[in-house]
Formats: C-alpha cells, structure tokens, sequence
C-alpha cells in the first residue's frame, strides 16, 4: 500500500495523503513522480488514518500533506509550520442507503438516519443542512450514532442493518457494489451549495513552511501537476480507475469508476477562495470551536503562490 | 467379622510394594501394623481408603463403610481455625449446639480447647497432629485408619491420649488400624499385630493380645515378653 | 507500621520520580503537540475535574469496568474451576477460550455494535479482555491445589460442592486476587479502547477520542491521569478485599 | 493415555461445536457483509495460506509476537521477583507498574509512533499489555511461596542470588506460566491493534486493516482464524514447556 | 565453653511463652530438651536459629557459629531429588567428586543411598525425615539444632541412627541441641537434659549424664533410674 519507492536524487519530497479522495485525484502525480520535469525527486505515502499523516507533519517528515481542512485549521492553530496550499477534493459527503423513497429533505422527517461520531465533522455538516430545510436534528428526525466510523456504518448500511447514512466516498460506491439496493440518496456537496452557495472546501493540501521557502519552483510544479492530475482523473476514469487499483487505494475498478464522478475532484488554490474557506472553517467553530482548533485561522494560514 | 484384603500388587516406577499380599483386619478390634520406614504402610492404608489404585487386589468387606484417617501429616485445612477444621467433617449434624459441644468435647480430649480460633499457622507440631486426631475421632466412622496419630507428642500426652482412645473405643467398638513406629503403643492398645518387612511387604509375623485393653500393664510379664519378642523379630 | 509509613513514602516519591522523567521527557521534546509539560496538562487535569460533566462521564466508565469485572469474575471463576477439576471440560473449553482471548477487537467490534447498546460495547470488550485472565488463573490454581487436601476432604466424604467452596477457592484465592488485579488493572485499558470504538455518549474514552481528534495533547494525558488514578483505586481496594480475607497466613 | 485421546477428541468437538456456533450464527444474521458462513471464510483463509506473501505477513507478526512476549518475560521476571521479595521496591514499582498497566494506548500511540519505528510500534503495545500481567503473577507468586523453606534455606547460609534461582523461581513456575499463558495469548491481540493502529509494511493487522476498509468481512475473519491458531498453537508450546521443567509434582 | 541465653522473653497474641527465661548449653556437648507439646520448644530453636525475633534476650556465644538445623517437618524442596537437596546446602564444596562422595555417604548412612533419584512427593514421611536429617548432618556447621530427628521412623532404624549419630559425633564433636519426646533417646545421646514446663517455660529440673555414649546402656541401672526419675517429673 505505501508506495515508498526507493529514490536516488538530491532534492527530496515526500507527500503524505490518505487513502481516498484525496489519494484518487493525486493518482496521476503518485504514478508520474519520477517525470513530473522538476530537479526534485518525491515520493507519496498513501497513508490510512489522518493521524498518520499527522505524526508525519508533526515531525516535519512530509513537505506536502492531504487531510481533512478542519484538522488542517487545528494544525495551524497549533502551530505546526504548515500552510494551506490548496483545496483538491470537495465535499464527498452523501446521503446514501436502501431506502430510496427519499428525493427531498422534507421527506427525511421522522426517518431514522445513521451518522458517524457524534460532533465531528461529517455530523455536524449533516446537522446543518438539516437546520437549513428546518428540521430540527434533535426532534424531527433521529439520528442513530450506534456505528461510530466510517466502516462500521458502511458494513451495517450494506448489510442492511441501518436504511440510511451519511458517509463519504469512496465508501458509497463500494458498498452499492456489494449491494446493488444501496444508492446514493443525496449529493450533500451539491446541497451545500445550494443552501450557502459554496462549494464545500473539505479536504486541504498542505505544505510545509520552510520547504516552501525553500523551494517555492519545486511547490509551483507540483502544484502544476496536481492540477494536471485532478482534470485528468476526471476526464480519463478509466485510465485512472486503474491507477487507483494498482496503488492498492481501491479494491477493484468498477468501484473506482463509480467513485470518480461522486469525489468531486478540483484542485483549487487556497488562497483564492480564502473568503470561503473562512465562511466553511467559520461554520464549524461557531458549533464547536475545538473543531477548528479554537479559532478561526488568520492570514497566515494561507500559502501565497 | 473381617475386613480382608487378598492378592494385592501393587509397584511405583517399577519398584514392588506389594506382590500377593493377602491379610486379615477383624472388625471390631484394633489392629497395629509395625514395619520399616518405607516399606508401604502409608500406601496400605491409602488403597484402603481409596485415595490410591492398587494395580490388582480384592478388598471385602470395606463398602458402605465410612471410614476416618489420620493421615501422616496433619493435613490442616490452613484457612480454617482449629474449630473450623473440626466442623468441616461434621456436616451431618445440623444442629449448631450439638456440633458445637462435640467439638468442644473432642478439643478438651486433646487439650486443646483453649486453642479453637487459632489457625494452623499459629500452631505448634504436636498441636496440629492433635487437631488431626481430634478431628478422625469427632467424625463417625465405622472404620478408623491411624498413621502414626502419636508421633510429635510428649510422653505424658500420649498416655492420655491412650487412655483416652481406649475409653472411647470401649464405649464404640470401632475398627481401627494403627500404623506405629512405638511397639508400646502397639502394646497398649493392639489387638492384633502385625509385623510387616521390607519391600516387597511379607507379613513376617502376627502377634495377638487378649488380654481386655483396659486391664492391661505395659509392665506386665506377659507384654514385657511380648515386647521383647517383637524387637527381636524386627532386627 | 514503621515499613508501612516508609513504604507509602516510597510510593510517594516513586510518583514524584515518574513526574521528574515526564518533565525530563517534555523539556526534551519541546512540543506540546507531542508531550506536554507535567504543568500544563495537570492544569488541564484540574478544568477536567471541575468541569460540570466530569462525574457523568466518569462515573459511566467505571460502571462500565464494573459491571465488566464483576461478570468476567463470576464467569471465570465458575468455568475455570469447572475446567482445573475435570479434565473433560478443560479439553472441551480450551478451544473456546483462546478463541475469546486471541480474538482480535476489530474482527469482532462490528457484531458488537450490532447486537449490543453502543453503552454496553465496551463491557464486552472489557469482558473478552478480563475473563480469560481469572479464567487462565483459576484454571492454573486449581492445578496447583495441594492434592493432599482434597484427598483428606474426599476420605471424610465432603461433597463435590463443599469442597470447592471451603477447599479449592481458598486455595486459589492467591491466584484468584493475582488474576483480579491483572484483569481490573488491563480491564480499565480495554473498557477505554472499547469506547474509543464505540463512542458512547458518555466515557473516557470518547472524551479521549475527541481530544486526539482536536489534537488537544494535554487533555487526552490528563484523561488518562484520571483513568490511571481509577486503575490504582480498584488495584487499592483489591488489594485491601484480600487482606480481610486472607486471614489465615503466617504473618 | 487413554484419557488424552478421549480429551483431544473432546478438543476436536469444542472446535466443531464453535464452527456450528458460527454456522447458525450467519444463518440467522445472513449477511456476508457482517458474518460470512464458515464455508465461505474458510475458502477465504485458503486463498489466505496459499497466498505467495502468507508466510512474510505471518512471520513478521509472530516475531514482533515472540520479541514483545521475551521483553516482557525477562524484564517480568527480573522485576517481579525484586517486588516481590522488597517491600520497598514493590512500593516504589507499584505505582509504576500501575501506569504501564492502564495507561490507554491511545494515549500513547501518538508517542509511540513519533519515537519508535513503524515495525516496533505493536512490539512496544504488545509489551504494555503482557509485561504487567507477567509482573503481577510473578509478585502474587513470590508473596506465596511457603516461607519455611526460605527459612530452610537461609539457615543453611544459602546466597540470596541462589535463594532466587534454586528456591523462589521454582517455587513460582506455576504462577509464571499461568501469566506466561495468559500473556501470551493476549498478546496476540495487542500485537495485531498495534499493527492496526501502526499499520507496518507486513503484519496481520495491517492486512486486517485493509480488508476491513474494503468490507471484505470474510478475509478479516480469515486473518482472525490465522490468529487464534497462532495463539493456539503457542498455547501449545507453553504447556509443553510447563510439563517439560515441572516434573516434580505427584502425578 | 558455654552458649548462653539470658533473660529471654516471647510472647505469641499475648500468650507469654517464654519471660525472663536463660539457659546454658554446654559446647561440645549434646544437650537435650524434653517438654510439653506446644510449650516453645520450636520457638527456642527458632529464635537460636534467627527465624523468629526474640521480643527481647541476649543470646552470648552464638556469633559466628555456623548452624544447621533439622526442622520438625523435613522442608525439603519439592523441585529437588534427595540428592540435589542435599547438594543444595553443599555449595561451598567445589570438587564435584567430593561432593558426590559426601552426599553419598550420608545418605548411605540414612540407608536412602538407592533412592538419591526420587522427589521428595515419591517418599514416605519417614524416608523424608531421613533426608533431612543427611542434610543437616552433611552440613559443615559448628551447632545442630534438631527438632524430634527421630519421629516416624522404625526402632530399628532409630537405632541404627542414634549409634551412627553417636560416633559422628564422637569424631567431630559439635554442639547439638535435640529437642525430643522419647525419653530413652535422650538417655542414649544426651550430655545435659532439660526438663520444660508448660507455658510460661520454666526449667523444671535440669540431668547430666557423665557416662560416655559410647559406653551407655539403656538397661544400665543408672539410665533406668534416670528415667524413672524424669518420667515422674514429668507428671
Ligand atoms: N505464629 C504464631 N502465632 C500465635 N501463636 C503461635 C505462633 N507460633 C507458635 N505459636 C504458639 O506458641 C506455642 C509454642 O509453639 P512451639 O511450636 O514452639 O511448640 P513446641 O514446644 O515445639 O511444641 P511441639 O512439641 O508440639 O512441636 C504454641 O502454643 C503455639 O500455639
Ligand atoms: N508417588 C510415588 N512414586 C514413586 N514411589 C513412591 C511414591 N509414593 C510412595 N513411593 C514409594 O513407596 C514406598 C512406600 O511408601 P510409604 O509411604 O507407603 O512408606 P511407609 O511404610 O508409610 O513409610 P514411613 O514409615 O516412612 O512413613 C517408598 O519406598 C516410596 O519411595
Ligand atoms: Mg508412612
Ligand atoms: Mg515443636
């Protein structure tokens, strides 16, 4: 799975990322590191757990680093030496099961759902969109936190144990490959936008500071080519598809496939949507400041090309 | 009446204990068993009371019979005070005071009732065996297997203890085996005895006393001859 | 008295050591987000404590350990005689009982959650955690019972139930307080990883959980100050339960 | 001997009586997604032991298995026995042992990860988790062993280093295999969580961790098998050992 | 030369055993103790031996002495065969061939020479008693405590012990202190006898026996009015 291929050249960077989304843009960067034209030589870690690519920021291992941007916000707010680059995938967040009575939000009143840990992320986003169709989360509907992670909730909806759950990708796809009654209900990216009119900035690329000093051409060209590789997954899944099979982020292609259009992949610079980036971030710590990592990030947080 | 044992065997890691061996226990009487240390006395009385298999060998008479045992050791239970230790084998007796008296009656005996709330730990040698003893007489068999219940006592308690034993049993006439190292005690309380060899176990002779236990004299001519005769033969 | 006044001052500077190595190991990291200094997270410790939650929270984790202990120790106790007396049982149960012990938490966490209250997910793990402990320790005690005894008890035809009750488990109690305290002392561990899988509303382990997600570093050792405060607690009354009943020792 | 085959027959019906356990299980529940059918997963665990990098993955887990359990053993014993015999000691270990032993290992994994290597994380948790059990058994032994024959032997002018080797160590085997035992095979679990949560190139846990985020039920459970026999099998090997140094007892 | 014990007091839960207690044993000499079951005798030989802390007493003459001690039960280690348990407290012998000499020649002298392979849990009470009763002789030490040496084992052997512990003794004469219930072995070996009482102990009449062992008989008109005599204190 961790592709640590082993390098010989003089300028070296590692990029830490997660198995997912993030990992599935990326695939055409992970593949191509070696001609990416740069006099850098990188290597990728596709790592499972954000916490590992915590322990690898925390020990200034990784130049760059994908994970989750309210966990971004904290590490900046801890001051870890690390800036906010770039935003490459966008909400993933669906409503999903077998219950496929569902088209709108009025129709969820009374419904049973299942969600993941209780006021993390994924939770206090669905709790949000809920208020913005005004139901209210503690009355109308219930929501059933009795599967923690992400696994355990795709497991049970699969198995149709729970009839409706908010997860991410790539897990909607893989668990309505292993049952074709579960679809995916409602895009909760698109809904976001439709209720605040921005895209959701969910996942962050990160770079370390002094790396960037640094080397600002090296940050530039992978930039440049992370981009490449985020149009490209998009417009060749196939191709990519087997990429994501080959590094071992996806068990099989079809999944891979299904997962592409629903990853909402586009690599966009930080420090262009700083207004909007703020607004998400700004979101969560008015539900709960320790999200953010008790305030709201400033300037600083923002790499600037 | 006899309880008998017939064509007993019986060998650990090849060593023979026993090889045909046949004897006699009369029921009713006090049998003594004299012998060389570790030639299979212990072992005897352990396949009598069934806590040992003898490779082969008809035991008659014994079934249905409870049997009480003072083992070589005081096998003490160590969480239980002297009291305690008494109680745990009278558990038919369900009145409290009845068991009560008897404990206490069988602790004066062996001098001890001033001693039933210490623990084992907290006695003397000669202590515990007391306890031990207390406890077989306490429990009421009908067949008492004894090894060296004297052992670790002074002469003077011994005495007692003799008179004492021979009291109760004139009152119960139980069937006792007496395994002992002291002829005079064999003397003193034995109706038959035996004298057993080295391994493999051969009765090498069987001596009898009728005189009534009660009225006998360790200094009497006809035991002092008695006494003379089994030292002989032991040697 | 005089060793124990000396002994507890002991303990006394045997905490204050492992305080000195943590602010030794702190001062050496120099990061907060890794090791915080002994100062800063017993500060943190101290909001925990007067946060008004604290005994809710508390209090659920250590019912949960409670109720875990106490169903591991009555189960273990009872299969692990049943298993030291009779060999047929033991043949019968050894499988099951590496299977239980073996059994790796992810593999079964997911039937967990499904067929038991997310509350009482972490009793199970606890449970798998602890049983097999007393189970294996009973089962070895038994092994270990002076047979002399028993033969004694079985000569002065004592029933098969009273000579487990006034024989073998005094006998084992040794290894029953030894096999407690390991269980009770690891079992707090597991209660926590248990609610760390299952995130109940109220536990330590959520709390924990929440705090490594938050990388709140301070918060996350200060509950875990207080999950070995609790630990050292029950090893305490364990250890206080078996001197008022082993009575009967040379002193 | 008669009675060996009986209760390995026995062992062999437990482990049937478990697979029906499970076959009626995954009938009730029918679902691959949440209880694969024996059938089924034992066809995976084929697939698993026939796989060309089987034997890596295995054999990295039981090194880090056998290298915790050694660390644990040794160090155990060692410190067991000083607790054991010095009532100072033991008071200022206590308080340590008592952190060791119910400090969370979420607490730690972050530390762990940052100081040690990916590959000695598991050992490092597998070693919190045994070395306690170990330690507490070896102590609770020493506090048992019958003081007259250390009294024997210090009459006789015996070494202290002699009185250990000759007298206590002896004296405590039962209690060290039972921990060595119990350890043991919770340390198989450790090892594999500390795989998970480390997730080093080669090892059970990881692949565990793999199949899991693929849902695939079936090859957790597979691994999960693989595991318990490992355990089984040093289950084995430890009783082996037992009956080989403890020869002294009355049959 | 004298080893003193002066002013001695113990008391066990507030039973007093011993208070204001002294007594003289003679080196080089066997001193024997007779007493009551369970009046200290133990105790005493613990407290020579250092196991059990005197509550208060001055103890003169017994620094540097070596001792071995033959407790009342034989505390052999269950993990060791009778050979390794008696090499066990041969340690400072180095020669191994030395060692294997002595260790059979002791127990060739408790007649165990062919049971040097077994476990202690293989032998009989007597045969255990035995062994320990090697060790302590085997053991290079300048004192003997011995705590009824003899018990459980058969007249004969008891004899055959006493004769050869005799002419050890003769060779190498130590100081032995033989606590014992059997009147006629301290009349065969003892120097000095001790009478105890019961608790609180008091010396309740001390014996000296000049003859030589070696030229004592137990039918000698001296040693029967001895034990006339001690038989009568005893009461
Ligand atoms: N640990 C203890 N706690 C309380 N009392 C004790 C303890 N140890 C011994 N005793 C008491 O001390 C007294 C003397 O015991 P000791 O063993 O010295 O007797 P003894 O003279 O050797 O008797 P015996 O001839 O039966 O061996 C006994 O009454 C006993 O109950
Ligand atoms: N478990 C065993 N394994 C091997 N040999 C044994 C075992 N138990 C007893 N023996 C042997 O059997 C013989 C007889 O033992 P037993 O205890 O019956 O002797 P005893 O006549 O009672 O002797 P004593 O008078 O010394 O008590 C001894 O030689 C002993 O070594
Ligand atoms: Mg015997
Ligand atoms: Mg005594």
């Amino acid at each position: 799975q961790s592709n640590r291929k082993a390098e010989s050249s003089t300028e070296h960077f590692t990029i830490a990322t997660l198995k997912g989304p993030s990992a599935m843009g990326m695939i055409w960067v992970v593949d191509s590191l070696a001609q990416l034209g740069t006099n850098a030589t990188g290597k990728a870690v596709i790592l499972n757990e954000p916490l590992q690519v915590r322990k690898m920021m925390l020990e200034g291992e990784a130049d760059f680093a994908v994970l989750p941007t309210t966990m971004a916000a904290i590490m900046y707010n801890k001051k870890v030496d690390y800036q906010l680059l770039a935003i490459p995938v966008w909400g993933t967040l669906y409503l999903f099961g077998s219950d496929t009575t569902i088209h709108t939000w009025e129709q969820l009143r009374g419904k049973r759902i299942n969600a993941m840990a209780k006021g993390m992320t994924p939770d206090v986003l669905f709790r949000y969109l809920l208020q913005q169709h005004g139901i209210n989360p503690e009355t109308d509907v219930t929501l059933d936190y009795s599967f923690p992670t992400h696994i355990d909730l795709a497991n049970a909806v699969a198995a149709n144990r729970a009839s409706l759950g908010v997860i991410s990708e790539p897990l909607v796809s893989l668990v309505a490959h292993k049952n074709p009654s579960v679809k995916a209900i409602m895009d909760l990216n698109k809904e976001w936008i439709k209720a605040t009119g921005m895209a959701m900035p969910q996942t962050a690329l990160m770079v370390k500071r002094q790396f960037a000093q640094q080397h600002p051409d090296v940050v530039n060209q992978v930039s440049a080519a992370f981009a490449h590789s985020t149009q490209w997954v998009n417009a060749n899944p196939v191709a990519a598809a087997e990429l994501i099979v080959k590094y071992d982020i996806l068990p099989n292609a079809a999944v891979a496939q299904a997962s592409i259009p629903r990853s909402n992949l586009s690599y966009v610079y930080a420090i262009d949507i700083k207004e909007q980036i703020n607004g998400y971030l700004e979101l969560f710590y008015k539900m709960n400041s320790d999200i953010v990592g008790g305030k709201v990030p400033d300037d600083g947080f923002y790499y600037k090309k | 009446m006899s309880l008998t044992i017939q064509n007993l065997s019986k060998e650990f890691n090849g060593a023979t204990l026993y090889n045909d061996f046949s004897i006699d226990i009369k029921e009713g009487t006090i049998t003594c068993i004299l012998g060389p240390s570790g030639c299979g006395k212990t072992t005897l009385l352990n396949m009598i009371s069934g806590t040992l298999k003898p490779d082969q060998g008809t035991f008659t008479g014994f079934d249905g019979k409870v049997q009480s045992y003072i083992f070589q050791e005081p096998r003490l239970l160590p969480w239980k005070t002297v009291e305690q230790n008494l109680a745990f084998v009278l558990n038919h007796i369900e009145d409290t005071e009845t068991k009560e008296k008897l404990i206490k009656q069988f602790l004066r005996l062996v001098e001890l009732d001033k001693y039933s709330h210490y623990y084992p730990s907290q006695l003397s040698g000669g202590m515990k065996q007391r306890v031990a003893i207390a406890r077989a007489f306490a429990y009421p068999s009908d067949i008492i297997l004894m090894d060296e219940p004297l052992k670790t006592l002074d002469f003077k308690l011994k005495q007692t203890l003799m008179k004492a034993f021979g009291k109760l049993w004139q009152l119960d006439k139980r069937t006792v085996l007496f395994v002992t190292h002291d002829v005079e005690e064999a003397l003193t309380l034995g109706n038959d005895i035996y004298l057993f060899s080295k391994q493999p176990v051969t009765i090498k002779q069987k001596f009898t006393i009728n005189t009534p236990i009660a009225e006998r004299s360790i200094d009497s001519d006809e035991l002092v001859q008695l006494k003379r005769n089994i030292l002989r033969e032991m040697d | 008295m005089a060793s124990t006044t000396r002994n507890k001052l002991i303990t006394a500077l045997s905490i204050l050591f492992l305080i000195g190595v943590w602010k030794i190991a702190s001062g050496v990291i120099a990061s907060d987000l890794v090791l915080p200094s002994p100062e800063h997270t017993l500060a943190s410790t101290w909001h925990l404590l007067i946060s008004p939650d604290f005994l809710l929270i508390v209090g659920a984790t250590i019912s949960r350990g409670v109720l875990g202990f106490i169903l591991s120790f009555i189960l273990g106790l009872a299969i692990g005689i049943l298993a030291g007396m009779s060999s047929g049982f033991n043949a019968f149960f050894k499988p099951i009982l590496v299977t239980i012990r073996s059994i790796p938490i992810i593999a079964l966490i997911l039937l967990a959650l499904i067929w038991l209250q997310v509350d009482m997910v972490p009793v199970f793990i606890a449970f798998l955690t602890m049983f097999p402990f007393i189970c294996t320790n009973v089962i070895e005690g038994i092994k270990n019972v002076d047979p002399d005894l028993v033969e004694m008890a079985q000569t002065y035809h004592i029933s098969r139930s009273r000579i487990v009750k006034e024989v073998f488990i005094p006998a084992i109690t040794p290894y029953i307080f030894s096999g407690a305290s390991s269980a009770m002392g690891i079992g707090w561990r597991a209660i926590i990883i248990g609610e760390v899988l299952s995130l109940p509303q109220m536990g330590i382990g959520t709390f924990m959980q929440n705090a490594q997600t938050y990388l709140k570093v301070d918060v996350v050792i200060a509950w875990t100050i207080v999950a070995v405060v609790i630990s050292y607690l029950f090893e305490v009354i364990i250890r206080r339960v078996e001197r008022a009943i082993v009575v009967w020792k040379k002193p």
